[in-house]
């Protein structure tokens, strides 16, 4: 094409367009207290789905704590929680199909439990043990199930955008009927990947749900000083891209409108982008602390929204969900996840060769020789090397 | 066989692996409708249709990108990157993501249908952003393989190689070559194994070691040389990454002298890795010590090509002072 | 800031913003016919501005036709023209200030014009001889002239965008009271820099216009290939930034909208974005031929539109110019060019030296060994290396 | 003098700097009031105001295209990338941009003002993205400089000198050493120069090269090989491009043996062009083939991290292999 598509559009008198030209309203459809808005429509969401959701939600925060806690007593090395974020990742993970990919950022931790990751497993990832699927190679929380169709995590942001693109690109061509959700925070949505990503899905017609969580902050970064448009929402129409911005802590919200932009992409084969408004009630990460860069006051704002709490009074509203239960389970989840924790972290780290494998498919020459040079050279300092030294073939 | 250029067999080789695996895509800048800048890619958007080869933005980050995401899910992808000066933008997604794929997932996902395919080297009057060789800006990137053909026959069937090969492959092909180097090359599906070097020549006083465009300056060279009496063995390496140590070293052994010669700069070039391992496995062999004649350190220049590029002349030269070390 | 700012607006209802959500008009002052649009404010351009304006113009015609003339001959390797975009690239150039700073891609050699770069400057830059302020060293037309505050092209796409950024950040912390403007094709504005220079020039507040030469084709990418939003202007809200788009072949609305941006860039220490919608009339370059990816049709649409010649019919109208002056001005530039051409092809190329000084402020001891011998190889094979060998010091 | 850490010695130089030049500015991801994640700019935006220290977004390749604008307006400034492992979204401004800015423009403008500074290397349990030495990345690209630092002391006068340095200089800091490291450091401003190899321990029988926090495993091995009656020179190179190729040379000319050693894997690491050029300047005094005792091949691991570091044993060993040769 060669003309603009706005040239029937013509102004004769200098005006330029504002700078927030555009104002981007948040859907909303659960208050606080449990009850609904006004004019929002009766949800559609049946009790089975609701339980599911909830329940991941639990079993995120007994996770989440004990993994903290287990980080502070040094028996894992580094963490990060995702508490005041449930309802925005586990409500998105639950609206689509489980057999669309999901590529992540690293505090989706709620998305690949709504998948069935187990406690065994994410005890092993973060004890970076033998039976990690990982292999032990990446720090805790790089989670990743080729099974449950859940990306392995990276480290550098941003770049899993545009392989999500690439991914349901491929997805659109080999007709899967599957589509791909993305997950990134708005700090990382100021990388170059970001814009690669969501232009490029756009022109090639790529069926990708990109979904933001606007938590507020990159480490100790305010979004002020991240941008200065009107969140993300308000660049997804510069890519000519469907967007929605939603109440990240409004379960309800996020799934209706993660449902709908999962039927739109999958039908139109086009991209979607949902700006979910949220708040890392939590630090970082275990080496952060946030007292250096916001205050107390503004945490406890952030934490009468609760999200777990207002989809709980939801749910008991309707009849869900008791007290009694809710004692039960987080009970049983706080059980389970201890005495796997207690299981995992005996299991001994990967053996020597795993070093090894798989920088290619098979093992080239120079690294059989330098696995045998380092085999031979544990060996001989056996105490040095505790990890591996004593489960050496000879 | 028929008679084709470096390109014509690129395109060859894109055409065959596409015809025969149903789901390979090729896309990258002008790579559609157009066939690419050069042409590599003429012709494959109306054989095979707009889903499977196509134009892509602007942004060689997004391709590589992409490119990643889609061999992630089990499909070969080739990608373009217009000009070996071009691939630094991607350089991210080529060395903390596809290199490091299916070791961080622990073999959960692998990018091993991904071949990334670009022009490179000078001669052609093209400066410091149309000249670049950046090989040695990967060969240090464990989980890569790096490939880059001599001629139109090798193009073909290393390419074919590279676009089935379990892994990453980084396909650099010598652009100077692209017209000027026409030969024989088969119409049937033919492979040359990756990691395997290539003795071109055999000799016995000193070892020629090079790749891609520079071969044919090192045949100038042993030619010159061979009037002095002097028995050049000219090796190509074919394969960078990972590289055939032994048939070099094997030929180094034999002659006594090795000679290395690439036309990215000099320091840190991937001549520096070729020497320090070989000084450390034929120690007890070498004559003389190992000669780099390489690229200058300086940004490519475009007045004074001519001068930077490591030709024959100075090979002749580099061959003679090492023989009379 | 951790809410988001338009969360006083909120909805009930699931409604996604539309693709194509904002409709962006052009700015148009001048029809083709040189008379105003109805509507149109009286431009505020008096004559010796408009006649500056249009002897660039020329210019760049002549230089254009007699490089492209010149490559054909072999006498240089390459060229690139402007044609089509004149209106665009000059009439901004001249609405700002000949000291503020000037970013550019590479097809704007009109805005350089208009600074002052002489002809003997582009001849010798495109001739890549030893006078060349550029040393010979990049392809015919890489200028650049600090003294003229043009930063020297780069090849690399879109890297001058985040620099533009920078350079005005200083301006404005250095107070010196001007502004940068930064140049790039739609196409370029695909990169990860123009997401990451147009960011960050918001978030940081720096004093700099950036002027988009959205021309429809990036080589033979069409630009509905390139992106799905509405052009470029559509992305300037998502950044928060102040936004036009003008007919980029209409130069009083060119004029007016960068005179205007360069005040409230200035004033406010902010970004201001232009999308000027204008044609590649040429083929990209001297390396390519259109006929393979657009048609005759098509050109011949927009050769109607020439903003030259549109230009003229305003100046003529005025009773500003006439057919005498404009044959006078070819020819003189004609010849001016030609012989200067003459001359600059005789000039040496760059000694030899001038192949290892730059690369840092001094030659280190690594870069005068490398010449030491490569200056003994040259003295070895002098009919080897021409350029240099007969021009080399003993 | 002070007791100081690395972190502070690199804290002071920039406020020692900052103090002097009034328009110098320092900018990276999380630097501005929270002082970093490492705190290295920790009441620099205190000191200097919200101008000239401060938080950028997200985007390396943002910060050095931003900082090479900045510089080229004749501007002094030092640019902070969070990790070593995440400065490659920035290597093509780096590269292409920040390296030949003054060549290609016939020095009609330069980015000398500019010092990129990034914590590296491993030793930290941060496996593959918070752990790499990516030195040998940029050691192949003329127009920068490379300089890393192995204590605090060293930090602060190499800082110093990077940021006045008329070139662009890559200013690596090895994280393990931020607060292992610990030394005298003066208060005052002072200055070591670039491209001057120190000699740390002078021996007779083997010269040790490294640079960063491999020297204090060169210094371990050292004296492990000592009590074998083995006597280790060791030369920290401190500056890798452009390097000091005669201090190294005149120890490998005494010593006759040398073995170089980094975290960085060894294929093409910059222990590569070490060993080739000093194959070739000291080819007949050297007694044994030149040494690496570097990294794997492999992405850096986590769980085996220990495994893969080239400690003071794997050093030891390849110190009595180099001399029972
Ligand atoms: C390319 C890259 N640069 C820097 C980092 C270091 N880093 C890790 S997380 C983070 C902040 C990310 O913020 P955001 O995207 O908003 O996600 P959130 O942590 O708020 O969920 C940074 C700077 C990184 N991992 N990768
Ligand atoms: C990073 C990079 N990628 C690719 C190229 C090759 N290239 C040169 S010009 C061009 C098209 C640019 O199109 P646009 O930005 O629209 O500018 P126009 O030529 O239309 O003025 C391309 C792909 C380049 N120079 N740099
Ligand atoms: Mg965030
Ligand atoms: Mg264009």
């Amino acid at each position: 094409m060669t003309e603009p598509k706005a040239t029937s559009l013509a102004v004769h008198k200098l005006a330029f367009l504002d700078a927030n030209a555009l104002s981007i309203p948040v859907y909303q459809v659960l208050k606080q207290d449990g009850t609904l808005y006004k004019g929002a429509a009766k949800p559609d969401m049946d009790e089975a789905t609701a339980r599911r959701i909830y329940d991941n939600m639990v079993y995120i925060r007994v996770l989440d704590e004990r993994m903290i806690a287990a980080q502070r007593q040094g028996r894992i090395s580094f963490y990060m929680t995702c508490i005041g974020e449930e309802a925005a990742i586990i409500a998105s993970a639950v609206a689509i199909d489980d057999q669309d990919m999901v590529f992540a950022q690293y505090r989706e931790q709620g998305a690949l439990r709504a998948r069935g990751f187990t406690t065994e497993q994410f005890m092993n990832q973060n004890f970076s043990n033998e039976m990690d699927l990982g292999k032990g190679r990446q720090m805790p929380i790089h989670y990743g199930s080729n099974a449950l169709h859940y990306m392995t995590i990276s480290s550098p942001l941003a770049t899993q955008i545009p392989q999500a693109t690439g991914y349901a690109y491929a997805q659109k061509i080999r007709k899967t009927g599957q589509i791909t959700i993305c997950y990134f925070g708005e700090g990382a949505a100021s990388e170059g990947d970001f814009h690669a990503g969501m232009n490029m899905a756009a022109v090639h017609g790529a069926p990708v749900i990109f979904f933001c969580r606007n938590n507020g902050y990159a480490i100790s970064t305010p979004s002020d000083e991240q941008f200065k448009g009107d969140g993300i929402a308000s660049r997804g129409v510069g890519y000519g891209m469907r967007t929605i911005r939603v109440d990240g802590n409004d379960t309800l919200a996020v799934y209706q409108a993660t449902a709908e932009a999962r039927r739109y992409a999958l039908e139109h084969s086009k991209p979607v982008l949902i700006e979910a408004m949220t708040y890392r009630l939590g630090a970082h990460s275990t080496s952060d602390d946030p007292t250096g860069y916001r205050s107390k006051e503004e945490e406890a704002v952030w934490a009468m929204q609760d999200p777990v709490l207002r989809f709980k009074h939801w749910m008991v509203k309707n009849g869900w969900w008791s007290d009694e239960e809710e004692k039960a389970v987080y009970s049983k989840y706080r059980d389970d996840i201890l005495s796997q924790l207690k299981v995992s972290e005996k299991i001994p780290a990967p053996q020597l060769e795993e070093m090894f494998t798989d920088v290619y498919d098979k093992m080239p020459q120079h690294l059989i020789e330098q696995y045998e040079a380092l085999k031979a050279h544990v060996q001989q300092y056996p105490d040095v090397y505790p990890k591996t030294s004593g489960r050496l073939d000879a | 066989m028929s008679k084709m250029n470096l390109l014509q067999a690129v395109n060859h080789a894109l055409t065959t692996a596409m015809e025969q695996d149903p789901h390979m895509v090729c896309f990258g800048e002008d790579v559609g409708h157009f066939g690419g800048v050069f042409r590599a890619t003429s012709g494959l958007q109306e054989k095979f249709g707009k889903d499977r080869c196509f134009n892509t933005p602007l942004v060689e980050q997004g391709i590589i990108g992409m490119a990643n995401g889609f061999a992630a899910s089990g499909t070969t992808v080739v990608a373009e990157i217009q000009f070996g000066d071009y691939i630094f933008p991607a350089y991210d997604q080529i060395v903390n993501e596809t290199a490091k794929f299916r070791y961080r997932s622990g073999n959960e996902f692998n990018v091993g249908g991904l071949t990334i395919r670009t022009p490179y080297g000078g001669g052609i009057a093209g400066g410091l952003y149309h000249s670049q060789s950046p090989e040695a800006n990967f060969t240090h990137t464990p989980g890569l393989k790096i490939v880059v053909p001599r001629n139109a026959y090798e193009a073909k069937g290393l390419l074919l190689s590279a676009i089935r090969d379990p892994n990453p492959v980084l396909f650099l092909e010598p652009k100077r070559l692209y017209r000027a180097s026409v030969g024989e090359v088969p119409e049937t599906d033919y492979e040359i194994p990756l990691t395997v070097a290539d003795v071109v020549q055999e000799g016995k006083d000193i070892t020629l070691l090079a790749w891609g465009a520079q071969i044919e300056y090192a045949e100038k060279a042993a030619a010159m040389a061979a009037k002095d009496g002097i028995s050049c063995e000219i090796v190509d390496l074919r394969t960078l990454l990972p590289w055939d140590r032994d048939t070099v070293a094997a030929s180094v052994n034999k002659t006594g002298r090795l000679l290395v010669t690439h036309e990215a700069p000099i320091t840190s070039g991937f001549g520096a890795e070729i020497a320090a391992t070989i000084q450390e496995r034929c120690f007890l062999s070498l004559e003389a010590p190992i000669a780099r004649v390489c690229g200058l350190d300086v940004p490519y220049p475009l007045a004074l090509e001519k001068e930077y590029i490591p030709d024959q002349y100075k090979i002749y030269e580099g061959i003679k002072r090492t023989m009379n070390f």
